[in-house]
């Protein structure tokens, strides 16, 4: 008997502490962000999009080779000899044209891999994180700044210099080829 | 608390059967390694032995060795009274991938070789519910194995992306 | 949506106005279904923890899909869950919206190539509204993403569509079944 | 106030609808005001706003939205749900939470039914609650729902002797079943010179009486930490589970009312109904109640509070507290009730 | 003239009942099959991998060590610190690699903050389980902060794939040191004003004493690690009894159960020895923050493509839910050749039908609960 009036006397005060407890935090200011009005401000070096300087891409490959879930597709075209791509902004040459730098964020797992390896740092984080879409085709995030009739163009350019200057290399070779038959055909004689 | 290698001599010393032989590794962990069909009694041994008491089994993990054509079963285990651990392996050709259960030694070794049947397909004689634990019962093949082909559809859902 | 999807002709000032006070009744209380899959389902929790407050939103959990409006597939679906997901869905009561939460939900995520055991995309077995990305998203992302569904619902109509619109519109239908 | 009515509406039988139809109107505008005021204490206890954003000042259109959105939810009834009683639960609770109140004085001039065996009357239509959620869970042919239909069924009829029995030591220090004449009695100030003449202040056994009579109104409410029968975490959601729209509206709303019923229950028992606290400063009928819905949210916010703070009780522990100690403990207090009355 | 009550009309049938895979108190995806006598439990069949995400395969898929560290967060997505401290201690283990000692604080800062907010997260939703709504929201303002201060170092909240191979990804904020104090210093009264509103609340009590009793020799022979283990009354912590990283540098307790309100090894023991762990972290951290240097190295010299030799590990960690193992074979190509992970969870959720015979269909539930599983690392 006397236990289960101590027990109940226990009972009453643990709840009445917990109520107390309870209606202090109920006077307390409350922690809650506002959000579509008041928003945190993120870290520097939030992660939450990534974002290429497309100005800037040398067409390495090496985000998509660092990339462990293979989101980022980058397609390049080496630039004829007559144009110059012209340098970025670290001070590296660009030699390809990028005819197509697609990121699909909704593969993506934000784990920062690919953004180390960039020797020009033109792919990094950016703070962006309200992105939500309709449609999943629309969380493929093309960078590549060409339009397809450059891309069209810049390949075709490529597939004439490649074609020109195998032509080269083959007449060379004949060249080489029948100066030899004719090193052979004067030997011979 | 003893070093592998003294619980190898130990094991050699005490069994006669079952205990092939103890592999010093060039980096890691070494181990010893035992015949598939003899595992339970030396397990049994190992558990009850007064100067081994491997009272837990830490963890049982199914490897594919695809260049041998065979299964291992790894078991690392661990003493809390003497705080000493050691690494046991046994290999079974792939085509009769049978071990003998150990469930009955070390109840944790239930979900464990469940989990190794479901992955690689190591049947564990002797357990007393031999099927698949993480993927769906009617699901084939066994995933862990180096040669393992993703089934195309399941339940009318395809798996590829 | 609901009893009176597409049950007028045409539109007068009555019923357009009934309209937007039952589009308003819809967007303002989502009540979304209460279950999670994985790591998204962590940050959904903090979500609805005092930091972020769905209920600011009039948004609560329920625990039984009847009574809910909105499931969120926080995490991964995996094949084993699949035919689960299809059917929590089926036993929602219309109207109902599906907001996919994080990459695993929206295309397989870091699962899309090797995982075997891993549905890629919940879009395959059913109808997604609002594609919500990030690895985990943020609390906010979420809640943006609520926002966009939101203006979604603001655009349903009660008035029958033309009969051009309601063609692509069963075979919008048909695709997802 | 059936006269006031009949004298500005010509017809008589209009006027009765109109007085009928009160307490519905009370309910519904309670309904939207506690669901929101609810959502609100929650969200201050943990530190959050609450709804905020629908319809402007902190959220005070919320209700209304779920209300409305809930009218337009597709109904489901269960392919092998017995259809009747599946459709006549959810009507059935509500229209004994309404019925319930027809006893109620909620003013000096107004009473729905002035009968003398008032809280007879009340403690005996509130079984048909029990009997409604039992239909309900059964009816839908869910495991989860029958489990916690059967919880229900065993808590709310063991709840019902405790509450019975310390209702029944107000009813013998006011000897009558009426409640408006109960509330009459507790008119005044005359306790120690400033105390008004409530119950609670009369006879002190009986406020052990109110406190046994509050911890079985939270059972009979099924309010944390009581909450067995739909509580979300073990039984997904009890008895409601395969209800849907407005259907399950009706369970809510029963819900709620059944709240502030056995609030305004304890209210007129205990705390003087309508009487103003300060004798006859801010009486009369309209101010009268204005006192009895104060009182009766003052409760009903004791109850949030306690919600919002506690965990669960589980099933046995819950019949061990109305078995062992609550009904034993609320007949020794009967006795002494009547002792005290005796002798005093 | 006695009136018999025929046999069959006395029977009862048990009900099989079916929590999950989508249930509020599962704790995400797992389903129990329970067969229930009344409201008793008589058998309870969990089923798991119903979020297999096969994280073995993609270990083994992946070109380099180090790509595999996002995955491992994955794993176990409430403490993923840790997950990632197990993992990348057991690749410089085969590396025989050493870390600079800034970087060794800094982790196991990180990994004893972990440690904090995943047993904030496993109170709060046991706490949920059984009807107490309020400090589940306390524990996670609380942990919003610790997750504040993740996102400053990391720039992510909740996988944060910065502890890499032979180092950190990027070095601390200056702000992170008197941060984590502030964060150490506010906490402790929480810790008080958590034990009076739901540890030492009787009802609490009443709901988890007696309950889900795991006796120790019962729990060694599962191989239960973690409070699991510690709850039974085995003073058992790998940070003590086989120490990993520097943690033999700090002085703290283990906190085990003592069946100070019911029985050892019940529900409360388990849960108590959780909420006196956090305390432990904070001394740890206090000691770490205090010997930790001001500057130094965050990264040793790993070389791009890490060149493995042939060998095997098995590693194991203490994680807020118990021993992490790591088992990685190693052969000469740039990717692991096998990776098993023991998960604490997966093995503790094993003990399950053993400890919930007899009990009753809401003890399931806190026993579950006091188990803290998370189904990521149970299905991997």
């Amino acid at each position: 008997m006397q236990t289960q009036i101590k027990e109940g006397f226990q009972t009453f005060k643990s709840i009445f502490i917990g109520m107390g407890i309870t209606l202090r935090h109920f006077f307390q200011p409350s922690v809650t962000i506002q959000y579509p009005e008041v928003r945190d401000v993120l870290p520097a070096g939030a992660r939450s999009k990534l974002f290429v300087n497309i100005d800037d891409c040398i067409g390495c490959n090496l985000c998509a080779r660092a990339c462990p879930v293979n989101c980022i597709d980058i397609e390049t075209v080496k630039a004829t000899a007559d144009i110059d791509l012209g340098k970025t902004s670290t001070g590296n040459p660009k030699r390809l044209w990028v005819t197509q730098f697609d990121i699909d964020m909704s593969k993506c797992m934000y784990c920062d891999l690919c953004v180390h390896p960039c020797p020009t740092n033109c792919i990094y984080m950016v703070q962006e994180y309200e992105y939500s879409e309709f449609d999943r085709k629309n969380l493929i995030f093309k960078f590549s700044d060409l339009t397809p009739d450059k891309v069209i163009e810049v390949k075709e350019k490529l597939v004439k210099e490649t074609e020109e200057k195998n032509r080269e290399k083959e007449l060379a070779q004949q060249k080489k080829d029948q100066e030899k038959e004719k090193d052979a055909g004067k030997t011979g004689e | 608390m003893k070093q592998p290698e003294e619980i190898a001599a130990y094991l050699k010393d005490k069994i006669v059967k079952g205990v092939l032989e103890f592999v010093p590794a060039e980096i890691g962990q070494p181990w010893i390694t035992l015949a598939p069909d003899s595992i339970k009694n030396i397990a049994k041994f190992l558990r009850d032995d007064s100067e081994l008491r491997f009272n837990t089994l830490m963890c049982l993990s199914g490897v594919h060795y695809p260049a041998e054509q065979e299964l291992g079963v790894t078991y690392h285990l661990h003493s809390t009274t003497f705080g000493h651990t050691v690494a046991l392996k046994v290999r079974v050709p792939i085509d009769n991938p049978r071990v003998q259960s150990v469930e009955s030694v070390w109840k944790t070794a239930d979900w464990h070789e469940r989990e190794a049947w479901d992955m690689l397909g190591i049947i564990f004689d002797g357990h007393p519910n031999m099927t698949r634990i993480l993927c769906p019962d009617d699901w084939e093949g066994h995933p862990l194995r180096k040669d393992y082909v993703q089934q195309e559809t399941y339940q009318g859902i395809t798996t590829r992306f | 949506m609901g009893l009176l999807d597409k049950k007028y002709h045409d539109s007068n000032i009555i019923i357009v106005s009934l309209e937007s006070a039952l589009n308003w009744a819809r967007k303002s209380s989502l009540w979304y279904e209460q279950f999670g899959l994985a790591c998204c389902a962590i940050e959904m929790m903090a979500t609805a923890a005092s930091h972020y407050d769905f209920d600011r939103f009039g948004i609560i959990p329920r625990s039984s899909p009847r009574q809910a409006d909105v499931m969120i597939v926080a995490g991964t679906v995996t094949m084993k869950m699949a035919s689960r997901i299809e059917r929590l869905y089926e036993q929602m009561s219309e109207p109902r919206y599906v907001i996919s939460m994080g990459s695993c939900s929206n295309s397989g995520g870091p699962y899309w190539e090797h995982g075997y055991h891993v549905l890629k995309g919940v879009d395959k077995v059913i109808p997604v509204d609002v594609y919500v990305p990030g690895c985990p998203p943020r609390p906010e992302a979420l809640l943006e993403g609520f926002l966009t569904l939101q203006k979604k619902i603001e655009n349903e109509s009660i008035i029958e569509s033309k009969p051009s619109d309601k063609i692509t519109e069963e075979a919008d239908r048909h695709e997802t079944t | 106030m059936l006269e006031f009515l009949e004298n500005i509406i010509p017809s008589s039988t209009i006027a009765l609808v109109v007085f009928a139809l009160f307490p519905l109107v009370l309910i519904l505008v309670y309904a939207l005001f506690a669901i929101w005021a609810e959502r609100k204490i929650a969200g201050f206890i943990q530190d959050r706003l609450g709804p905020m954003r629908t319809g402007g000042f902190h959220g005070w259109a919320q209700t209304i939205a779920d209300m409305l959105k809930l009218i337009q939810k597709e109904d489901i009834i269960p392919k092998d749900a017995s259809s009747f009683l599946f459709k006549l639960a959810p009507f059935m609770i509500f229209t004994a939470s309404y019925a319930a109140f027809a006893v109620i004085p909620f003013s000096s001039g107004y009473i729905g039914s002035n009968i003398n065996i008032g809280a007879f009357y009340l403690l005996a239509i509130t079984s048909f609650l029990t009997i409604s959620i039992i239909m309900a869970s059964w009816a839908s042919n869910n495991k989860w729902s029958l489990v916690g239909g059967m919880r229900t069924a065993a808590q709310m009829v063991s709840y019902e002797v405790p509450t019975i029995v310390t209702v029944l030591s107000v009813l013998i220090v006011a000897s009558s079943m009426n409640l408006m004449t109960i509330t009459e009695m507790q008119t005044g100030n005359d306790i120690m010179g400033f105390l008004p003449n409530w119950f609670i202040f009369q006879n002190p056994f009986l406020i052990v009486a109110f406190a046994l009579f509050f911890i079985s109104m939270l059972a009979e409410s099924h309010r944390v930490p009581f909450d067995l029968p739909e509580s979300e975490s073990e039984l997904v959601a009890g008895y409601q589970t395969e209800y849907s729209g407005m259907r399950w509206g009706m369970f809510m709303l029963a819900e709620y009312a059944d709240m502030l019923l056995l609030s305004l229950l304890g209210a007129t028992l205990f705390f003087g109904g309508w009487n103003s606290p300060f004798g006859t400063f801010m009486s009369g009928p309209v101010w009268g109640f204005g006192w009895f819905m104060l009182k009766g949210m003052l409760l009903v916010f004791v109850m949030m509070w306690i919600r919002w703070t506690l965990p669960r009780y589980r099933v046995d522990q819950l019949m061990h507290i109305c078995w062992s100690i609550l009904i034993p403990l609320s007949f020794v207090n009967f006795v002494l009730v009547a002792l005290w009355e005796m002798i005093f | 003239m006695t009136h018999q009550i025929s046999a069959n009309v006395q029977e009862t049938r048990e009900m099989t009942i079916n929590m999950g895979p989508q249930h509020p108190s599962t704790h995400g995806v797992l389903r129990l099959e329970v067969v229930l006598n009344g409201e008793v439990v008589s058998r309870v069949h969990p089923h798991i991998g119903y979020l297999h995400r096969c994280f073995e395969k993609h270990a083994e898929a992946m070109d380099d060590y180090s790509k595999v560290i996002p995955y491992t967060d994955r794993i176990d997505y409430v403490s993923a610190m840790n997950q990632e401290h197990g993992y990348v201690i057991a690749v410089e283990k085969l590396l025989q690699l050493e870390v600079p000692e800034r970087v060794e604080y800094v982790r196991v800062i990180l990994a004893e903050l972990q440690r904090i907010a995943s047993h904030l997260l496993g109170i709060g939703t046991f706490g949920l389980d059984l009807g107490a709504f309020t400090p589940f929201l306390y524990c996670f303002i609380e942990r919003e902060k610790i997750l504040t201060i993740f996102e400053k170092i990391s720039g992510a909240r909740l996988l944060y794939n910065y502890i890499c191979v032979g180092g950190l990804m990027r070095d601390v904020p200056d702000s992170f040191k008197p941060e984590t104090a502030d964060f150490v210093k506010t906490f402790r009264p929480k810790i008080k004003e958590l034990n009076d509103l739901l540890s030492y609340n009787k009802i609490f009590i009443d709901r988890t004493a007696n309950i889900g009793i795991l006796p120790a020799e019962v729990a060694l022979n599962y191989a239960a690690s973690g409070p699991m283990l510690r709850g039974s009354g085995v003073s058992w912590d790998l940070r003590k009894n086989d120490p990993y990283s520097i943690y033999d540098r700090f002085e703290f307790d283990i906190p085990v159960g003592s069946g100070e309100v019911g029985t050892v090894g019940d529900c409360w023991d388990r849960y108590m020895v959780r909420v006196r762990e956090m305390e432990q972290s904070l001394v740890i951290i206090e000691q770490a923050l205090e010997q930790m240097p001001d500057e130094g190295n965050v990264m040793e010299a790993v070389p791009k493509r890490i060149r493995m030799k042939e060998g095997e590990v098995y590693v194991r960690t203490e994680t807020p839910r118990g021993e992490l193992g790591y088992y990685i074979i190693s052969d000469k190509s740039p990717s692991p050749f096998r990776v098993k992970v023991r998960a604490p969870s997966f093995v503790n959720l094993s003990i399950l039908p053993a400890i919930s015979r007899g009990a009753l269909l809401s003890d399931l539930v806190a026993i579950v609960g006091s188990i803290d599983i998370v189904l990521g690392e149970v299905d991997r």
